[in-house]
């Protein structure tokens, strides 16, 4: 434990000091690649004056409303199309041209549809998250080891029971792998989303920043969403512990 | 007591997926209470025929009764002890054995104790907290075995059930089974590849011959129960099927010749 | 878009020097402004199309092309006059420095599109003589700084913020080439206009004189607007400098030579009329 | 395989149902929200006038460049770190807080350092497709069997036997699964790629469709995104099932 | 032919993640061309006396010498029949025996030879190109057993070998054993569940007791070879061992108390 913290520690002072000697041999301008001192006191002032906790509650809160009707929507349906293989034929086709359409491309219609601020942010998230879960969760549905359900049609077990019992702690897994890799790329896109007329959060922050040449501030923040985003995943690895934990039954 | 209760009729097996029979012309009765072992050349179709029996595989022909009703999907009247266990993996030991009680009337306390009684049975008291991939493989299939005492069913088909467990731990649960069958008459189907094992538990050895599986020979074991493995009878039939097994196999095996 | 039955105009800008008038507005007795602040003049036209503000101050070729699709918006003022500037690598001396260099733009719907165009066309060259690249504005600087391209034409401040940095110099004010140009314009969805004339009319007034405001470009005008822009005051008092807020009529004459330059561009086949899409009625009754 | 077109189609004939009533119902200005036919009237143009074809290509090619260039690297990269857990343990934080920051904001320094036009595209391309192949492929050669490494041992293989005849073929199935999360999520890149100084490919295309309020043009350029994007991913699968086949020496 | 292939001398091992030792003064001579079974109940350490014997795992304290030599790590001299296999997914049946021989001097056609003849032997000519994932378990078993010889090691240590295969493959498996074990030298150190196996096969019986693993108990089979199952003697040494190994046991296992 005490290791891995002097590894990150060392992994991050190197990248100081390679970003720092790229600046003294690059001879770039300051205003175009800000040093590591510069873009620390921009950060701290932001952390003094209370923006960036402002923008980061914001994006969060955009984040876990599209993030989680998206895991939850996706997860739900995905259990069931797992289970209807000949209604997933039809859909599965449609997915796979929609899912690699970039957001952005999206992003006239969402404003004809949602219009601008929240909307348009939560959905590009739901949007970026949503595919993946739902993926992830057909193919765990449709990889359950056959044995389970031979053990619970033996035990005659009902469609609730099956579901419950069965068929989500079995998928559960390799669900979890599909919410972690969606947590990511959620989270890659809330840049993309919070461009679309919001007046806040740490995408807006960053291209506001960078219409006004403010680079300390860009870098500021994409530091800021870089942690935040290494501290969801871990987050939600604390949740599938839990989730795991209920349906063992450890509690006698 | 001797009112038959699988009746199995003409049977015929075909995966959809490859045109070779795997079972044919497979008929056979079971009375209730009785012990019936079936031995074979691995990919014979052993496993096969139990899971038809037991309601997972349907016949390609021919039908199979239970208590005279077609069985046409898994019951709770007849329990399978897979070859691979069949354990819940994100369950401990005690929820794995009290799955096979959760939708039964019995209350609450009644469930309790039949779980306790069956794990005590396989020698795993001690246990119930433990993930099943905390248990070696002998300890896993102990679970499952009480998983399926716990249910109390008129059938047990047992695919291998004793296969990763050492020699003591195994004579101790035959022993164990012999008397749940005398006790509650439970009707026992048991595959297995091991020849004192089919001899020691068994009422009936049914030895099947392979490609197309079916059934060779029929071997009635006239042993009093408490069988001595030792003793002289024990090593009569233990000669008498080795030589039918052998036989069973048609002769030049091509692949041995080397 | 009312709320207590007291409308709240929603008006769309980027963050440039051009919008300034905006950034003097304030809430009336008879309307709320809101100020909607967009990062790209594409995200901010979707939004004025699908009816999500009332109105924006936005290139005016992206509105003609807009309106020539069927968007029911008009042009009501300038944005500013004047104040562009064709910013460029330190070694360009002329326009014959230029030819088969890349220049930035910020959109093909621009103004800067046909500075460039006009450029050019002055000194005896034709468009295609140079390489023109679409980019985002805030990009301009360090891509001349690093010699990708050899110089760009966009909205203020990135003009100055390029002079300031030592990356450029300007080689031609928007003057010297197209008098009187057009170029940002306050446009507005005709379905807000119509809705109640009298805020309308209130609004493109205070629009007007919030103008006024600007053109000060004292001290708390440099505050004020930099509240919105937040760069460096040295900048943006180079950039206010070439720019100016005070008549912002939008005139036939220069309106003709940009329905013109955008056929020439073949950046629309059949541009808006003036009398489809310019409406001075509400400025002409501020003067 | 017949069936499977039967269902396909069965999918796409009913998104485009909904698209036409959606139009009817909603009543949307026809620029605002174009109909299937007049994107299919549209696509058809582009590809008969063959400029998609052109913007096809040259998407393709800074595709591949990028993917290609990012998935080698990053594969080679990871066989050697997931084999040095040391120096991956200084690494592996830094890769995490910088995996979840949008290409988009990382912007103006790829413009500083890798200029306009192709460039960028690539390497915002690069970016979205290596950290996924590499997380995947350290991840793979950690959970390597230890029973393979016993082998190898066993019968005293060189280190470079190790690499190619173990650890490379027995990681190679989760470095795929790596490489297909990754075809997905570069092509999502692309448009943001091609929005840096690119005046060609599909990206810039949907860009400048949108600045002309083309929506036609859009509509029909995100459905060529999509289908290409579902035939990289078969493509891959190619790939990989070639690529399985040499170590099995099935030749005899 | 009498002089010590394997020296173990006062072993210990206790694994670092727990601080239960495993196996405690083990102290052990095999001499070339022996055969010698180990039996014990599951978890008492059989499969790590092997490792550690094999260079896998390295000992707590004490020493084990190979040749002379101390083991310090896995050699192509002494090869591990494991109890997972260890084949390789990837690889068909052919390239996986090959793979044995991958750096090895032989000629290509010697090797190829080789490789053929080694898989006659498990009776798996035919399935040269099958891949492993669509073999059955007992024919895994056989690819690993022809790897092992393919490479003709001085010594074959081997954790169950036995255990997914049928009777008769089995029997057939363990005479094919015994002429190797004759005709090459070669020696084998064999873990096994089944007593019957390991009279059959072994020069030596070594019975472990558990908690801490240790050696309870050698048995040295004094049967000629092409041994009979059913003969007198043979029974005898069955009763023996199993007594011996039901003592080894600490009595009353109170897990078995219901
Ligand atoms: N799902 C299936 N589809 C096609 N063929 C199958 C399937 N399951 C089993 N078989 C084939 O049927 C035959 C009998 O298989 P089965 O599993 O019943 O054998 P078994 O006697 O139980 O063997 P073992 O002793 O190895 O468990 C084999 O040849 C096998 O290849
Ligand atoms: N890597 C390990 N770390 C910690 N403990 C281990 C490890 N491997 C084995 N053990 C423990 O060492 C003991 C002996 O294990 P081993 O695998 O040698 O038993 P075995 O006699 O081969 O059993 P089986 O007959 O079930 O194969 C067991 O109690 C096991 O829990
Ligand atoms: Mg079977
Ligand atoms: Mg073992």
């Amino acid at each position: 434990m005490k290791n891995k913290w002097i590894s990150a520690f060392i992994g991050f002072a190197a990248v100081i000091i390679i970003w720092q000697l790229v600046i003294i041999i690059g001879d770039y301008p300051e205003a175009l690649l800000p040093g590591p001192a510069a873009v620390f006191a921009k950060w701290w002032s932001l952390v003094v004056n209370g923006t960036l906790f402002e923008h980061i509650s914001i994006s969060l809160y955009r984040f876990t409303l599209g993030y989680v009707s998206a895991a939850l929507l996706a997860i739900i349906l995905g259990l069931f199309l797992g289970r209807l293989p000949k209604v997933w034929a039809i859909i599965d086709p449609v997915v796979q041209v929609i899912r690699p359409v970039s957001p952005i491309a999206w992003s006239p219609f969402i404003v004809l549809w949602f219009g601008i601020g929240n909307m348009p942010a939560i959905v590009i998230i739901f949007i970026a998250a949503f595919f993946p879960v739902l993926l992830a969760t057909v193919a765990a549905v449709n990889r359950i080891e056959p044995t389970y359900l031979k053990v619970a049609a033996n035990f005659e077990l009902s469609q609730k029971d099956l579901m419950w019992k069965i068929i989500l702690p079995a998928a559960f897994p390799a669900i979890g792998s599909g919410l972690h890799m969606a947590i990511g790329s959620a989270w890659i896109f809330l840049v993309a989303g919070e461009m679309i007329g919001a007046q806040s959060g740490l995408g807006y922050l960053i291209v506001d920043a960078r219409n006004a040449l403010d680079l300390d501030t860009v870098l500021a923040a994409i530091v800021t969403i870089g942690v935040i985003g290494l501290a969801l995943d871990h987050l939600l690895r604390f949740v599938e512990a839990g989730v795991k934990r209920m349906w063992t039954g450890k509690m006698m | 007591m001797t009112q038959s209760i699988i009746d199995v009729q003409a049977l015929h097996k075909t995966y959809p997926s490859s045109n070779k029979a795997v079972l044919e012309n497979v008929s056979l009765t079971i009375k209730r209470g009785e012990i019936v072992a079936f031995l074979g050349k691995s990919g014979c179709g052993k496993t096969t025929l139990l899971n038809m029996i037991g309601g997972f595989e349907p016949a390609s022909s021919g039908d199979i009764l239970l208590d005279g009703e077609r069985v046409t999907k898994p019951s709770q009247k007849s329990i399978m002890l897979m070859q691979s266990y069949g354990l819940l993996p994100w369950r401990t030991v005690y929820h794995n054995v009290l799955f096979a009680l959760e939708n039964s009337t019995l209350s609450k306390a009644e469930k309790h104790t039949r779980v306790l009684k069956g794990l005590a049975l396989v020698g795993l008291s001690d246990r119930l907290n433990a993930m099943p991939s905390e248990l070696s493989g002998g300890m896993q299939q102990r679970v499952a075995i009480a998983r399926a005492l716990a249910i109390e069913p008129e059938i047990i088909l047992m695919d291998e059930p004793f296969a990763a467990l050492d020699t003591f731990t195994r004579y101790f649960l035959q022993d164990e089974i012999t008397k749940i069958n005398k006790e509650q008459h439970m009707t026992i189907l048991l595959v297995t590849h091991d020849i004192d094992e089919a001899i020691y538990l068994a009422d009936r050895v049914i030895i099947l011959a392979p490609n197309p599986g079916r059934i060779y020979k029929e071997v009635t074991i006239q042993l009093p129960r408490e069988r001595d493995r030792a003793s002289r009878d024990f090593q009569h039939y233990r000669e008498l099927i080795f030589n039918e097994f052998h036989l069973s196999h048609e002769p030049p095996a091509i692949e041995y010749n080397i | 878009v009312t709320e207590d039955g007291k409308p709240i105009v929603k008006i769309g800008y980027l963050p440039t020097t051009h919008a300034a008038p905006l950034y003097f507005m304030e809430s009336e007795t008879d309307y709320d402004i809101e100020l909607v602040r967009f990062s790209s003049w594409i995200d901010l036209m979707d939004a004025l199309n699908a009816g999500r503000i009332d109105g924006a101050s936005v290139l005016i070729e992206l509105a003609m092309k807009a309106k020539e699709k069927g968007i029911d918006i008009q042009a009501v003022a300038l944005g500013h006059e004047d104040g562009n500037v064709v910013t460029v690598a330190p070694h360009i001396e002329s326009v014959d420095d230029l030819i088969g260099e890349s220049i930035a733009i910020p959109n093909r719907y621009s103004t800067h599109h046909v500075y460039v165009h006009q450029m050019l066309e002055q000194a005896g060259y034709s468009i295609d003589d140079v390489n023109l690249v679409e980019m985002a504005p805030a990009e301009m600087p360090s891509s001349l700084s690093e010699n990708r391209v050899a110089a760009y034409v966009v909205a203020e401040p990135f003009g100055s913020i390029g002079v300031s940095l030592g990356v450029g110099k300007v080689l031609f004010q928007s003057q010297d080439i197209w008098p009187n140009s057009i170029d940002c314009a306050l446009v507005m969805r005709t379905d807000f206009l119509q809705r109640d004339e009298e805020v309308s009319k209130h609004f493109v007034s205070n629009y007007a004189k919030a103008g006024l405001l600007a053109e000060h470009k004292d001290e708390h005008a440099l505050t004020q607007i930099n509240s919105f822009l937040k760069i460096k005051d040295d900048v943006l008092a180079q950039s206010l400098q070439w720019i100016s807020y005070e008549d912002l009529t939008i005139r036939e004459e220069a309106f003709d030579i940009l329905r013109e330059a955008m056929v020439d561009l073949q950046l629309s086949t059949n541009p808006p009329t003036y009398e489809d899409f310019v409406n001075n009625s509400y400025i002409n009754e501020v003067q």
